[in-house]
Formats: C-alpha cells, sequence, structure tokens
C-alpha cells in the first residue's frame, strides 16, 4: 500500500516536471522579449509548439536510419528520468535511491551522446558541427559539474540528492566559501548544458555559430517535438538541482502530509519563476562568446569545483 | 671398456681422423668419415660421463667441471660436422672452394676437434697452452679457407691478435709456474692443475695477481672479450658457416674453461686479489659494448658474431660474480650459448647459400619462403635474446635476479646490456625473418636437422631440466665457489 | 748460487733489455733486423748461461734454436722480403721515436715495480730479476708493434715479445715444456713471416703495410 | 580446482601444437577456435566456481622450470577474478574467430599461436613462483607478438611488432628486477616464501615502483604506452580484442598481485605516483584516442584511458590499505576490478565490430568509412552497446564501475595525509574528465563509422557480418547490458578476491531490493541500474506509443535539409578529423597539435589544403631522443670495427697496461 502510494507520488512528481518545463522555456523567452522591449509570444507558446510539432509529420532525411528515429525518445526518456530524480519539492521519494547526483550527471550524458549521434546520422556538415561541439563543451562541462557534485557531496556526506537535501535543508551547514564556488560552477555548467548565451544561442540559426540547434537541424514533427521537451525538461532540471540544493527552503521533508507537499509545490513553481527570470536578463545582458572561448569558460568552472573541492579540505583541517 | 679408455679416444679419434681425412681424396667420403669420427668422440666422451673416471695424471685428467665442456664439445662438434657435411658440397659446386681445399678442410676440423678436447682434458697448464695454441692456429687456417681479401684478412687478424694472446697467455703460465715452483718443486708437479689448487693457498699473491692479469688478456682475448674481441667477429664472417659454428659454440668455451680454471686457482688463495671484480668489469663491458655494436650490422654472420661476444661477457659476469646461483647460471648460460649459437650458425649457413649472400639487407622474408627454416631461426634468435622457455631465458633470469639483490648497480647495467642487444637483435629478425620474400632464391642443400636438434635440447632444457644435469651443475657451480 | 753465475744472468737479461731500447731507437728497417739479430744471439747467450747453472740441458736447445732460428734465418728472410717487396728501408713510426723511449722507460719502470713487489720470490732474486727484465722485454716488444707502421717491424716486434718469453721460461727454475714452446714460437713466427711474403706474393699489395692489408676491414666494401 | 586450470592451460598449449600440424588443412581454423572456445568456458566456469564457493586456495607442483624449485600453480580467488576475464574474453575471441578466421589469408600464422597465447596468459595467473609468472609472462608477450605479426608483409605492422617486443623485452627486464629483489641473493623464489619475507617499507616501495614500469609498460601506462596503440590494431581483430581486453588484466594481474599479495605493506606514498599515473594515463589515453583517425587506434587508445582508470584505483585502493581502512579499500579496489571485467566486455565487443567492419570493407580509417548502420545493421546495433557502455553511460556496465570508483574518490577526505586529500579529488577530476571525453570519443567512433552517408565505395557495398561473429559480439553485448542493470553480482563475484588482497570487502550486494548496488551504506550513496534501465524503458516506450497513438505517425521520407543547401559529396560530412577539431583546439598543447593551411596565391585554382597533426610528446620528448641516443653511441662505437691491426693490438696493450698499473697500485 505504502509503494502504491509511493509510486503515485513519484509518478506526480514526474508529471508534474513534464508540465511545467515548457512553462519555464516559455517565461524566459517572455521575460527577454520584454527586455528587448518586444511583446514575445505568450509563457504558453511552447506548449503550443510542441502541440502543433506532434500533429504534423515528420520529414525524414532519405538516409536517416532507425537511430535517428529512436533518438529523440531516448533523449526524451533519459532527460526526463534524470529530471524525476531531482527532489522538486518533495524528498523522501520512493525511488530516489535508484541513482544519486553522479548518476544524473551521467543520464543527462547519454542524453547528450544519443542527441550527438543523431545529429551525425544523417550525414551533413552541420550536423557533425553541432555533435562535434556539444560533445566537446560537455567534455568539459561533466568534470565540472561532476566536481561541484563532489563538493556537494562531501559536505553533505552523501550522493544521493535527497539526503544533501535534507542535510542542506538542516542548515547545519552555514555559508561556506566552497559552496559558494560550487554554485557558481553550476550555473556555468547549467548554462553552457542548456544551451543558453554565452555559450550557445538557442534563438538563432545562424550556421557557424548554433551548436545545438545544428544537431536537431534535420528533425521535424514529433520527433523535434520529442527533443525540444527534453530541451525544456533539462533546462527545469538544472533549475530544481540549483534550487534543491543551494535554496532548498521549502521542499516537503519525507515525512510531509498533503499541505507540506502543495507548498513545496507551491515554493518550486515560485523558485523557476525566478531562476527563469534572472536567466532571461543574464541572457540580454552577455553577448554571445566564440566557440572556442568556450572552453575558457567551462574550464573555469572546472577549476572553481576543484578549487572548492579542495578548499573544503583546508577549513576542516583548519 | 673404462674410462681410461674413453678418454683416450677422445683425444685418440680426432687425431687419428686428422691423419686419414689428410691422407683421403674426395670429399664426400671425407665429410661422412668426419661426421662418423666426431659421432664416435662424441660417444666416447659420453661414455666418459657413465664409466669410472680414469685417476688424474700429469697430463691429462677427467672432473666434474671439464666433462661438461667435452660432452657439449663433442657433442657440438659433431652436429658441426653433420651440418658441414649436407653444407660444403655445395660451396665446392659454386667454386668458392677447391677439392684440395676440402680436403685440407676436413683434416683441420678434426685436428682442431683435437686441439680443443686436449685443451679441456688436460690437467697441466703448459699442456692447455700448446692445446690452445693449436686450436687457435687450424681455425685460422680454416677462417682463411676462402681465399678472399676479406677471409685472408679476417685469418690474418686473427692470427695477429691470436698471437699476441697466445704469447700473454704464456707468461701467464710461466708466472703461475714461478709461484708454484717455491711450494711445489721444480719441474712439472708445478705445472700440474690438480697439484696446483691443494697447494694454491701457499703461493705468493703478488705473483698470481700478475700472473692472472697476463692470463686474463691472453685467453680473454680468446674468449673476444672486448676489448681483445677485434678478431672474432671477422673470423667468424669471413670463414665457413660450419667453422663460425664452431668458433662461436666451442672455442670459445675453450679460452673461457681456461679462464675459469685460473679463476679457481685464484680464489684458492685467499689474499689473491679477487679475480671477481676484474671478470665483472670486462663482462659487462663485452656486453654493452657488443650490444651497441649489434646496431649498426651489415653482415648477418657479423652480427651473430658480435651476440657471441655479448654472451660471453654475460657469461663472464655471472662467474665474475660468483655464489652459487651465479656460477650455476652461467654454466648453464655457457651450454645454452654454444647449443643455440651453433644452430643459428647452421641456419645462417642455410640462409646464405639460399640468398647468396650474408647482407642483412638482401635477406627477407625466410618465414615465407622458407617457414621451416624461417622459423627455426626465428626461435633461435628469440632464444638467444633470452626469451622464454628457453634455457637462455633461465640463465639470465638468475643472474640478473641474483646480481640485482647483491650488487644492483651492476645489475643495472647488465639489464641496460641486454636490453640494448635484444632490441638490436630483434630489430634485425624482423627484417630477415618477416616481410615479402627476396626473389631468386637457390635451393637449399643444408640439413635442417641439426638446426632443430639443437632448439629441442635448448628449450627442453629451459622447460626441465634433467636431475642428473642439474646436480652436476651444482657440484661445478660449488665448486667454482 | 755464485756471486758470478747470477751477475752474469743479470747481465745478459739486462742487455737484452738494452738491445729492446736499441730497436726503438732504429729508423732504418735494415738495422732494426740486425739490432734484432743481436738480441736473438744475446737471448741465445743468457739461455745457455740459464742452462749451464741450471744444470738443464735441454734448454741448449732453445738456445740453439734461438740463435740459429733468430739470429741467422728470420733476419735473413726479412732481409730478402725487404729487399724483394721494395719496401721503405725507413721504419715508420706513429709517435716518433724519443715519445716511444720515453714510453719505453715508463713500461720498464712499471715492470721493474711489479716484480719487486713480488716477496715470497725474494728468496730467489734470480727469478725475481729475471722476470722483471723478460717483462720489460715483452712490454717494449708489444710497444713496438703498436707503435710502428710497417708489418715488417711488427714481426720484428712480435719476435721480440717472444725473446721476452723465452727468457722468462728459461729463468723459472725447472720449467718443463721450455724447448716445445719455444718450437711452437718458432713455428708461429715462421707462419708469420711466410704469412707476410704470402701476402705480397698473392695479393699484389703495394706495400706489406698492414694499414693497406686492411683495406678490406670488416664490412667496408 | 588447481588442477583443472593447469589441465585447461596443457589442453590449450597441446591445441597449439596441433594446429601447427594441422597447417593447410580448411577446416583446421574452425576446429582450433572451437576447440579454444571450449577450454576457454572451461576456464571461465573454474573461476567462476572458485569465487562462487568461495573455496580455497588450491595449489600443485609441476617439476618443470627451475630445476630445484619446480613450477608452483596456485588458484586462489585474485587468480580467479582474472580466470573469469580471460575465459569470458578467450570464449568470444573464439567463437569471433570462427567466422572471422575465414577471411584470414594466412591462417598458419595465426591458428599455432592462438590457443597458446590463451595457455600463457593462463598460466600468468596461476603461476606460483617468480620463474614461472615470468616465463609464462614473456611466452604471453612472445605469441602475442607473433600474432601482431599475422599480416607481416606490411611494413607498419613489422615496426609495431618490433617496437611491442623491445617494450614486452624492457618490461620483463624490470620486472626480473622486482623479483629478483624480492626473493633476494638467495633465490627464495617462491611466492610463499616471497610473503613470508617482511621488507622495510623503501624496499617494498621500490618494488612496487619496478613493478609499476614492468606491469606498466605491459598494461599501457604512460609513458609506457607507445606500443600499444600501434601493436594491438596490427594484429588481427580477435587477437586485437584478447590482447586489449585480457592481456592488459593479466598485466594488471601481475601488479595487483605483488602489490597486494606478495611484496606486503606499502608507505602510503607509493599511491601517488599511482593515482597521478593512473589519472593522466586516462586523460591523455582517451584525448589521443579523439584525434586519431585509425578505428583501431582509437580503440586501442581507449584502452589506455581504461587501464588508467583501473590503476588509478588500485592506487586508491592502496592508499586506503595504506591506512588501515580496510572496507574503503576494498570499495576502491572493487571498483578497479569490476572496471576491469567491464573494460573486458565492452573492449572486446569494440574491437570484433572493428573487426567486422574491417572484413566487410577491407578499412580501418574513419574517414573511407560511414553509415554502415544501413549496410550493417545487426553489428551496428550490437557497435552501439559497446559504444554506450564504453562511454561511461548509464545503464550500461561502464556506468557501474566509474561510479564505484567515484564514491571511492568521495571517501578521500577519510585519509589521514593532507596530500591525498587534496590530490584524490583532483585525481577524481581528471577522471571525471576521462569519462566525458570517452563519450565525445565514442559519439565520433560511431558517429563517423557508422552514421552519415558512406565515404567510400567498400563503405557503400559493405554487407553485414555472418552469424558466429555476431554471435560472439552479441553475447558480449548481452554481458554488457546484464553486468550494467544487475552490477550486484559482479561486485559480489569479486568480493573474495578484494577480501583476500585487502582483507575486507564491500557489503553483500545479491540481497539489495532492486538490483541496488550500495557500496558503503545507503544514506551515503545507490545506484539501481535496473530502476534506471526500466524507468527509461518505460518513459521511452510510453512517450513513442502515446505519440504514435494520440498525435501523428505519418512519415515521408525526403532529401536531406541541411539548412537549404545539401551538398551530395560524402566528403563534406564531419569526418574524423573535422569531429576531432574542437578538441584538438582545446587541448593543443598536451596533444602538441599543429594545423597548418596552404592557400594558393591568387588566380591559382589549386585546392587549399588544410593538415592537422598532433603527436605524442612521450614519443617525442622521451623515446625519440633515446633512440638518437642509442643510435647515436653505436654509430660511435661502430668506427671501432674499422680499426686497423695496430690499433687494435694498441686496445690489447692498453688495457693490458692498465690492469698492471692497476695492479701496482693495489698492491
Amino acid at each position: 500500500m505504502e509503494l502504491t502510494g509511493n509510486l503515485v507520488l513519484q509518478a506526480i512528481e514526474m508529471l508534474v516536471v513534464l508540465a511545467l518545463a515548457p512553462g519555464l522555456t516559455g517565461l524566459v523567452r517572455k521575460v527577454k522579449a520584454r527586455l528587448t522591449r518586444r511583446r514575445g509570444a505568450s509563457v504558453l507558446q511552447p506548449y503550443r509548439d510542441l502541440l502543433r510539432l506532434l500533429r504534423k509529420e515528420v520529414v525524414l532525411a532519405e538516409n536517416a536510419s532507425w537511430l535517428f528515429r529512436v533518438s529523440p525518445y531516448m533523449i526524451f526518456a533519459a532527460t526526463w528520468v534524470a529530471a524525476a530524480l531531482v527532489p522538486t519539492f518533495a524528498i523522501g521519494l520512493h525511488f530516489n535511491w535508484t541513482a544519486d547526483l553522479i548518476a544524473l550527471v551521467a543520464l543527462l550524458g547519454s542524453a547528450r551522446f544519443f542527441l550527438a549521434l543523431a545529429g551525425m546520422d544523417v550525414g551533413t556538415s552541420f550536423g557533425g558541427i553541432g555533435s562535434s561541439r556539444e560533445m566537446m563543451i560537455g567534455a568539459l562541462a561533466e568534470p565540472a559539474m561532476l566536481l561541484m557534485a563532489f563538493t556537494v557531496a562531501l559536505v553533505a556526506g552523501s550522493t544521493q540528492l535527497s539526503n544533501i537535501v535534507a542535510f542542506m535543508a538542516s542548515g547545519e551547514v552555514g555559508i561556506r566559501v566552497s559552496m559558494g564556488m560550487a554554485l557558481i560552477a553550476l550555473i556555468i555548467v547549467a548554462i553552457a548544458e542548456n544551451a543558453r548565451i554565452p555559450v550557445d544561442n538557442p534563438a538563432t540559426h545562424l550556421e557557424l555559430t548554433m551548436v545545438h540547434e545544428a544537431m536537431v537541424l534535420e528533425y521535424s514533427g514529433r520527433h523535434l517535438a520529442m527533443i525540444e521537451m527534453a530541451a525544456s525538461l533539462k533546462l527545469l532540471l538544472y533549475m530544481a538541482l540549483i534550487g534543491c540544493v543551494f535554496v532548498p527552503w521549502g521542499i516537503a521533508p519525507a515525512d510531509a502530509g498533503i499541505s507540506g507537499l502543495a507548498l513545496g509545490a507551491a515554493l518550486f513553481v515560485i523558485k523557476l519563476a525566478v531562476g527563469g527570470t534572472m536567466l532571461a536578463v543574464f541572457e540580454t545582458s552577455i553577448a554571445k562568446m566564440r566557440v572556442f572561448r568556450v572552453p575558457d569558460f567551462l574550464g573555469a568552472a572546472l577549476m572553481l569545483g576543484l578549487l572548492g573541492t579542495l578548499l573544503l579540505f583546508v577549513s576542516r583541517s583548519l | 671398456m673404462t674410462g681410461a679408455d674413453a678418454l683416450a679416444a677422445v683425444l685418440a679419434l680426432p687425431a687419428g681422423g686428422a691423419v686419414l681425412l689428410a691422407l683421403l681424396p674426395g670429399y664426400r667420403t671425407s665429410a661422412w668419415l668426419n661426421v662418423a669420427t666426431s659421432f664416435m668422440t662424441f660417444a666416447a666422451a659420453a661414455g666418459l660421463l657413465v664409466l669410472d673416471r680414469p685417476p688424474a695424471g700429469d697430463f691429462l685428467q677427467v672432473d666434474d667441471l671439464n666433462i661438461v665442456f667435452i660432452v657439449l664439445n663433442t657433442f657440438v662438434g659433431f652436429t658441426a660436422a653433420f651440418f658441414s657435411a649436407s653444407y660444403i658440397g655445395h660451396e665446392l659446386e659454386i667454386g668458392r672452394v677447391t677439392p684440395a681445399n676440402l680436403r685440407f678442410y676436413h683434416a683441420m676440423y678434426q685436428m682442431m676437434m683435437f686441439g680443443m678436447n686436449l685443451a679441456l682434458l688436460s690437467n697441466n697448464i703448459g699442456l692447455m697452452w700448446v692445446a690452445i695454441e693449436l686450436a687457435t692456429l687450424t681455425t685460422v687456417l680454416m677462417v682463411g679457407l676462402y681465399r678472399t681479401h676479406e677471409a685472408l684478412e679476417a685469418a690474418w687478424k686473427y692470427f695477429i691478435l691470436g698471437s699476441v694472446g697466445i704469447a700473454l697467455a704464456l707468461f701467464g703460465t710461466i708466472l703461475v709456474y714461478v709461484a708454484a715452483q717455491p711450494v711445489l718443486g721444480e719441474g712439472m708437479p708445478s705445472m700440474v692443475w690438480s697439484n696446483l689448487i691443494a697447494a694454491a693457498p701457499r703461493f705468493d699473491p703478488a705473483m698470481l695477481n700478475v700472473a692472472f692479469v697476463f692470463l686474463l688478456v691472453g685467453y680473454g682475448t680468446k674468449v673476444g672479450l672486448a676489448p681483445f674481441h677485434a678478431w672474432l667477429p671477422d673470423a667468424h664472417a669471413e670463414g665457413p658457416t660450419p667453422i663460425s659454428a664452431v668458433l662461436s659454440g666451442l672455442l670459445l668455451n675453450v679460452a673461457l674453461y681456461a679462464l675459469l680454471r685460473f679463476k679457481l686457482l685464484m680464489a684458492a688463495n685467499e689474499t689473491a686479489v679477487a679475480p671477481g671484480p676484474l671478470m665483472i668489469a670486462l663482462g659487462l663491458l663485452s656486453l654493452v659494448f657488443a650490444a651497441l655494436m649489434l646496431y649498426h650490422r651489415r653482415d648477418i654472420k657479423r652480427l651473430f658474431a658480435y651476440s657471441s661476444i655479448e654472451h660471453m661477457g654475460i657469461i663472464v659476469f655471472a662467474f665474475g660474480i660468483g655464489g652459487p646461483l651465479a656460477n650455476f647460471a652461467g654454466l648453464l648460460h655457457m651450454v645454452m650459448h654454444s647449443l643455440t649459437k651453433s644452430a643459428i650458425f647452421f641456419a645462417v649457413g642455410n640462409v646464405t647459400q639460399i640468398k647468396g649472400t650474408q647482407k642483412l639487407a638482401d635477406i627477407r622474408g625466410l618465414t615465407q619462403s622458407h617457414p621451416v627454416l624461417g622459423w627455426g631461426l626465428v626461435l633461435a634468435v628469440l632464444s638467444i635474446a633470452g626469451m622464454p622457455p628457453s634455457g637462455v631465458f633461465m640463465s639470465e633470469f638468475l643472474v640478473v635476479t641474483t646480481s640485482f639483490a647483491r650488487m644492483p648497480a651492476l645489475a643495472l647495467i647488465l639489464v641496460l646490456g641486454l636490453l640494448l642487444a635484444f632490441g638490436a637483435l630483434l630489430m634485425r629478425l624482423s627484417g630477415i625473418a618477416f616481410g615479402a620474400p627476396s626473389d631468386g632464391d637457390r635451393p637449399m642443400h643444408g640439413s635442417l636437422a641439426p638446426l632443430w636438434l639443437h632448439l629441442a635440447l635448448v628449450y627442453l632444457i629451459g622447460l626441465h631440466m634433467p636431475q642428473a644435469m642439474v646436480s652436476w651443475f651444482q657440484t661445478v657451480a660449488a665448486m667454482l665457489g | 748460487m755464485h756471486g758470478l753465475e747470477f751477475d752474469i744472468a743479470h747481465l745478459l737479461a739486462g742487455s737484452l733489455v738494452l738491445v729492446s731500447f736499441m730497436m726503438i731507437y732504429q729508423d732504418r728497417i735494415y738495422a732494426l733486423l740486425n739490432t734484432f739479430a743481436l738480441q736473438a744471439v744475446l737471448l741465445a747467450l743468457a739461455v745457455a748461461w740459464q742452462a749451464w747453472i741450471q744444470e738443464a740441458h735441454h734448454l741448449y736447445a732453445s738456445a740453439a734454436l734461438a740463435l740459429v732460428f733468430k739470429g741467422v734465418i728470420v733476419p735473413w728472410a726479412l732481409h730478402r722480403i725487404v729487399q724483394r717487396l721494395g719496401i721503405h728501408r725507413e721504419v715508420e713510426t706513429v709517435a716518433g721515436v724519443v715519445p716511444t723511449m720515453l714510453a719505453g722507460m715508463g713500461l720498464v719502470a712499471l715492470s721493474i715495480l711489479l716484480m719487486l713487489q713480488l716477496t715470497a720470490a725474494a728468496e730467489n732474486p734470480l727469478a725475481r730479476e729475471d722476470l722483471a727484465f723478460a717483462l720489460s722485454v715483452i712490454l717494449l716488444g708489444m710497444l713496438m708493434m703498436v707503435t710502428r707502421r710497417n708489418a715488417v717491424t711488427q714481426v720484428v716486434g712480435f719476435m721480440s715479445l717472444e725473446n721476452g718469453l723465452i727468457l722468462a721460461a728459461a729463468g723459472a727454475q725447472g720449467m718443463p715444456l721450455v724447448v716445445e714452446i719455444s718450437v711452437a714460437f718458432s713455428v708461429l713466427i715462421a707462419m708469420i713471416v711466410v704469412g707476410v711474403f704470402l701476402f705480397r706474393i698473392r695479393e699484389r699489395f703495394d706495400s706489406v703495410d698492414l694499414e693497406s692489408l686492411d683495406e678490406f676491414r670488416g664490412e667496408r666494401r | 580446482m588447481i588442477a583443472a586450470a593447469a589441465g585447461i592451460a596443457l589442453c590449450l598449449l597441446a591445441l597449439s601444437v596441433a594446429a601447427t600440424a594441422m597447417r593447410g588443412l580448411t577446416a583446421a581454423s574452425a576446429a582450433v577456435y572451437a576447440a579454444s572456445a571450449v577450454f576457454c568456458l572451461a576456464l571461465a566456469l573454474v573461476g567462476i566456481w572458485t569465487l562462487a564457493t568461495q573455496a580455497d586456495a588450491s595449489a600443485m607442483t609441476v617439476p618443470v622450470g627451475l630445476p630445484w624449485l619446480g613450477a608452483h600453480l596456485r588458484l586462489d580467488a585474485l587468480s580467479a577474478v582474472f580466470l573469469v576475464i580471460l575465459g569470458t574474453g578467450g570464449v568470444s575471441a573464439s567463437v569471433f574467430a570462427i567466422g572471422y578466421g575465414r577471411h584470414e589469408h594466412e591462417p598458419h600464422r595465426v591458428l599455432p599461436f592462438f590457443p597458446g597465447f590463451l595457455a600463457a596468459m593462463t598460466l600468468v595467473l596461476l603461476a606460483d613462483d617468480a620463474f614461472t609468472f615470468l616465463v609464462s609472462w614473456e611466452v604471453m608477450s612472445l605469441l602475442s607478438w607473433a600474432l601482431v605479426l599475422t599480416h607481416h608483409r606490411d611494413e607498419a605492422t613489422r615496426t609495431a611488432g618490433y617496437l611491442y617486443l623491445v617494450m614486452a623485452g624492457f618490461g620483463t627486464m624490470v620486472l626480473l628486477l622486482a623479483f629478483g629483489l624480492m626473493a633476494g641473493a638467495e633465490g627464495g623464489y617462491d611466492f610463499a616464501a616471497i610473503r613470508a619475507v617482511t621488507r622495510s617499507p623503501g624496499l617494498a616501495a621500490l618494488v612496487l615502483a619496478l613493478m609499476m614500469v614492468g606491469a606498466g609498460s605491459k598494461a599501457g601506462l604512460m609513458p609506457l604506452h607507445v606500443w600499444l596503440p600501434v601493436a594491438h590494431p596490427a594484429a588481427p581483430s580477435h587477437v586485437s580484442a584478447l590482447m586489449s581486453g585480457v592481456m592488459t588484466k593479466v598485466a594488471l594481474y601481475g601488479f595487483v598481485r605483488v602489490a597486494f599479495d606478495l611484496v606486503g605493506p606499502v608507505p602510503w606514498w607509493m599511491s601517488v605516483p599511482m593515482i597521478v599515473i593512473g589519472a593522466v594515463t586516462a586523460v591523455m589515453g582517451i584525448l589521443f584516442a579523439n584525434v586519431d583517425g585509425d578505428g583501431k587506434r582509437v580503440l586501442a587508445y581507449s584502452t589506455i584511458e581504461n587501464i588508467g582508470v583501473i590503476f588509478a584505483a588500485f592506487g586508491l585502493s592502496l592508499a586506503f590499505r595504506a591506512n588501515g581502512m580496510g572496507p574503503l579499500a576494498a570499495l576502491a579496489l572493487t571498483a578497479g576490478l569490476v572496471h576491469a571485467v567491464n573494460h573486458m566486455l565492452f573492449k572486446s565487443l569494440l574491437f570484433m565490430v572493428a573487426g567486422a567492419v574491417l572484413n566487410a570493407t577491407g578499412r580501418r580509417d574513419l574517414d573511407g568509412l560511414g553509415g554502415l548502420i544501413h549496410r550493417m545493421p545487426k553489428t551496428a546495433f550490437l557497435a552501439l552497446v559497446g559504444a554506450t557502455a564504453i562511454a561511461a553511460l548509464p545503464p550500461l556496465n561502464g556506468f557501474v564501475s566509474e561510479w564505484l570508483l567515484f564514491q571511492a574518490v568521495l571517501q578521500s577526505p577519510q585519509l589521514p595525509q593532507p596530500g591525498l586529500q587534496f590530490l584524490v579529488p583532483a585525481a577524481g577530476a581528471l577522471l571525471a574528465l576521462a569519462a566525458a571525453l570517452a563519450a565525445a570519443c565514442f559519439v565520433r567512433f560511431y558517429g563517423v563509422i557508422f552514421l552519415g552517408r558512406p565515404r567510400s565505395d567498400v563503405a557503400r557495398n559493405a554487407a553485414d557480418s555472418d552469424g558466429w561473429s555476431l554471435a560472439a559480439m552479441g553475447g558480449l553485448a548481452l554481458l554488457c547490458v546484464l553486468a550494467g542493470i544487475v552490477p550486484g553480482f559482479l561486485i559480489d563475484l569479486v568480493a573474495p578476491a578484494v577480501e583476500l588482497a585487502v582483507g575486507a570487502r564491500v557489503p553483500m550486494q545479491a540481497g539489495n531490493s532492486w538490483f541496488t548496488v550500495v557500496p558503503v551504506a545507503e544514506v551515503r550513496s545507490s545506484y539501481s541500474g535496473f530502476l534506471v534501465m526500466t524507468f527509461i524503458a518505460i518513459s521511452g516506450g510510453a512517450s513513442a506509443w502515446l505519440v504514435h497513438r494520440l498525435a501523428s505517425r505519418r512519415l515521408r521520407r525526403a532529401p536531406a535539409w541541411d539548412c537549404g543547401f545539401p551538398n551530395a559529396d560524402p566528403v563534406t560530412q564531419y569526418g574524423g578529423g573535422s569531429f576531432a577539431q574542437p578538441i584538438r583546439r582545446v587541448m593543443a598543447p598536451v596533444l602538441a597539435a599543429r594545423e597548418t593551411v596552404t592557400i594558393p596565391p591568387p588566380g591559382d585554382m589549386a585546392a587549399a589544403r588544410h593538415r592537422a597533426r598532433t603527436e605524442d610528446l612521450a614519443w617525442t620528448r622521451i623515446y625519440l631522443p633515446l633512440v638518437t641516443a642509442v643510435g647515436f653511441v653505436a654509430r660511435r662505437f661502430n668506427a671501432l670495427q674499422f680499426l686497423t691491426i695496430r690499433r687494435y693490438l694498441g686496445l690489447v696493450f692498453g688495457s693490458l697496461i692498465l690492469l698492471l698499473t692497476g695492479l701496482t697500485i693495489w698492491n
């Protein structure tokens, strides 16, 4: 019985993140538009886009293989499972122990792996550009992310996100330099991973500067919808991750009742909104950098992550 | 048949054979007579193993140390003669030798065997010296057999350097006598091994020291230790290949045997300079030097001649280190080197006949064109390079492990030398044995049986040494101190 | 041992060393050959003296051999070779005569030092002194071999070396096989001389200079 | 059990001899490989049985080898783990070769050596004295060398073989020194005797350093790796699979045996070089894999990476053990051993894939392939499994071992030494970088070979592999998946070996719900590959079903879009070189990457050329100078061959004078 309840709760959480994700993307776009004195599309526009895409037929390149057709679902599934693993508004979910922070990073890696493969499948030059750059960015972002995970895990004594959140929420941590560095590292990684300015521009179709868009150039219809959905989910995942680790207040503890859950959910939505707005502000206030400046940017994240880990020992041994 | 008979036979058979062969015309008969004589000599030597040993006399003796050498010597003498019988006819056909040359060659072969057997069996430092000189002079004549510029030059070089070596060894021998004479009295007793060894502790150590230096340089020249080695590569390269096999496989051992005998003498006298460090130094020098020389060789026989220098270096090093394990390893290495190196020369003889050249660059793809010969050569070279499961690996294993535990710095030099040699040999091997074969091969005449027989022995001993051989080696190793 | 006997032996051995120096000093081949003949004669005398004082009659044979073979036949043969082959009459040296002489002094000093250290042999000073002189002759002979370019000179150097050996062997009290050894060496020398001659005849080298004989050295072809 | 294992090794040796005799028989190939497969299966079963029953070590002595010692053989849990690796790798390689071997032009250059190679590796694992160990070790090198030289007509292959054997010889020499040091001057070569000696920490460290060089050169640690990327690819692919998948593990076994069993307590600071070298090896190896243009060489470089990872795990384990932290040492060692098993699985699989591609197209260079997913769909699918596994992506097996290793790294704060506290996370960062680069590498590998459009006619006309090859690859792929979703079995399997090595083990995993792995405690970390797999399958399947059911399932084929100007020439695709460009640029300093662009002058119609080159700094900075130095010295010495007789006499004379002078002074 408890299992059923847990399963239901887990399912609800998964559906919630799924439902919220396009909205977050829409919000960011909306705020960006407003900041640049445009009216912008509605916050709900991504939902409409997705529905439209889902209904349209797929135009498949002639030499696309089965991998090209399977990948969108793989990417979507991997991202969704990863997103579900992040405690959004509640911890202590039954399947939280399925995977930890490290596995989460790796799951996102799986999604990226298949996306990059799909980018190469049709055999166009743009797909290759996108894939190769994406993998280079990923190769630097992933270790930075892991180092961030190390810092957090070392502080919390666990890599299990539920436990981390519980620990962070307990307020034992205080303010630590290491955590600050980890936060900056995570934000940099999040920007890079979600193909945001200054690393990539989600809105551009200027061939030589795009990364993510270049990979999905050949996709259309429902396939594109799945990939867009996955992208939105990923953005939400990072927001949620930053939220739950660094701003853990309000997340419903393991034994919370309905009200606690509702409070958690409400706070979660607010966190997302704040995060999305901040992202939009950041994006509008900065210019995109050259592709080969990106490694420096990510290298900074890597350094910060490492420094965060090392400083932890210093502060501990002092 | 008693041991004394066997002893007499080991000496008389080659001596008689030499006379007979000098008289017999017709190379085919003499070739097989040569084989037969060598085989009977080997049989007699093997008889020495099982029969009661005759007591040591003033001139001859059989003991644990020299029986190792004599059996090995006659065995390789036999296989080399067998190989020669199948090989030398072709040399006549292509006009490298004349029938008269061949008559001379066969007679000299037995003469040389006589010289070496005598040197090994002698119980007398003077007799040993005479015998080694005899063996040297006969091989000089064999090296010059082809009468080409190169062969004559090689023979001349061998002759001159060998003569100087002989002279120095004689001076050393005289000094040993002078050292012994106050203790053992005048005349023959002071030249007899068994007396010398027994009385060595009472000899004048300073005199022994000087003597040993001369003996080391003198017989060291014969062993081919650097820097006294100069005759060796050319003599191996320019002479008939069976003789190269005998030179590397046997003559070097005989000189080494002489050196070992004197080492024993030195070791018996506590106040004399320890021979070990000198031998270690010369051994390492030879090893590293020869290993470096291997790299720029263009002639296949000269390549393996330098490898002989390298291995003599290892053996001398092992004996220089001393101790039961290292001595065991030295003996084993010596036996394995004789067998393997002569096997290599048997293979090389065939290769040069097939390809009509000794130039390494012109020999390619042997495993492709002649698999049995080619793989035989590969196995032999791998064995000489110290790869298991050949016996060479076992001895190198023992030398390296024991010496590293005792003298790390020296062992490092040893390992460096081994690696250098390994690299050079393998570089050549991959050129000779692999790749697309070169064209224009001539038919093969030489027998492959001796090659594979030696290989089988080398690998069998590497896998499983007969207990008799082990205890025998252990006795000798203990004797060597 | 009587003082006189000792002194004469000493004198003869010492004069062998002196003649060795004289050989190094020579710059003409004929003169060198003559000096060598002189050394052989002195050797014969020394060996004969040893035969007499040791009462070892077989040594007379060695003495005779030295006198006839090395004192007469070989110098004569080498004379003929030099004439027949038209070899340079001058001795070609590597380092000049004076430096070679100085090096020779060093060698003699070395051998005397070495032999004087032999303590136990003190009861038999003759052997000790004899060995010191013999070693000097040997080393000087070798020095000659390595500092003279001409083949004939080198042969002479080798024979001088061998003279030292015979001297040592004869001086060693009651050493057996001395005659056999001197015979063996004579054979060796004969072979060398014949070899020099044969190379000239068969291979038409321009000179018997060993340097040109080395034209085919090793792998250089 | 030891008798069974030794018996199988003997059978394999006999098979080698039989194979030599069967030269020229058409059925020889299939027969030999089938027999090898059976024997290897038996080996794996022996290993599994030993581990599963936690049987005591069994030993025997055979009267061969060193006469007074004999060949000591012993089978304990540690050997058994590697026996399982060897057996599994051997079975798959043999089965693969039943099909693959048909295409071999000169089977007599493979067949006699293949079973012997397996036997030699078995004997290395079973050896219980230094001599047997080293003989087997060297025979293993020797036979694999012969196998590398199968296609000996190729100049590059000969060079590879030469380099390989020289490095192997070097490694063995260093091992000789290490064992010499352990055995002592008296020659206690028996492992039992070696174990019984107590050594000073310095001596133990020296032994370990020598082992690192000796075994490391065989395993492919930087900077001793240079032979590996040339030798492994040169061999026939099933042999490459064995060399990369199994032989490197046997090398690691040698190290583990000495470091954790024979040498005794090791000071903690010896773990520092191990961790550093392991991590650097991992990163450098995968960087080279990322820029290399030859498919099999990419795999070989990736082997170097994985060896680095495993080695770093061993180093970490040693650090924990030196501080008396048994359970943590067990965790790190488990990570290393599980990764060794995993690497055998996916690397063998990928080498077989490369072999299948080589057979189908005759090409190894990435830029000559492409689009094979259409022509070789089955192989392509299996290759995808392998690529995902090796890229350390969940839910496959590569991730499990990386995850375990990261868990061990996260325990580093418990180490008392500040140096290690700093070092381990930094090394962890490098390992993370390596893992991420591995993903990039295998996107490139898979994408360029299997995806896109064919770049050559041979690729256009390729056909899928035969049934045997597919069966072997399929089996490995299945094992990759199984080891990924139920890793607990693997962890429990290696536990006896871990216990033997460090005296502790990670908790039993068998009872955990949902096949979850809990290496330390549930509160710290847990991972369930099974659930991840299930979730992905359910959510992916459900979403696909829903989309097809509720939205649209229409599909139309059309020319590729490519931003409106598609180019029909396959050359315009991203190839191996262009895909590597971002990483080559970013990592230019460590790769010594140089790009040159030649643009013809205006008016000239010639094509502009772009050349990108990378070089292995270990090769150019260490090996080439060494080779040059040896060449120089050898050339100098070579003058000594051409002196005149007089000068040679001078040498003799000089030495004599030197010795006499020395004697005078000594007296």
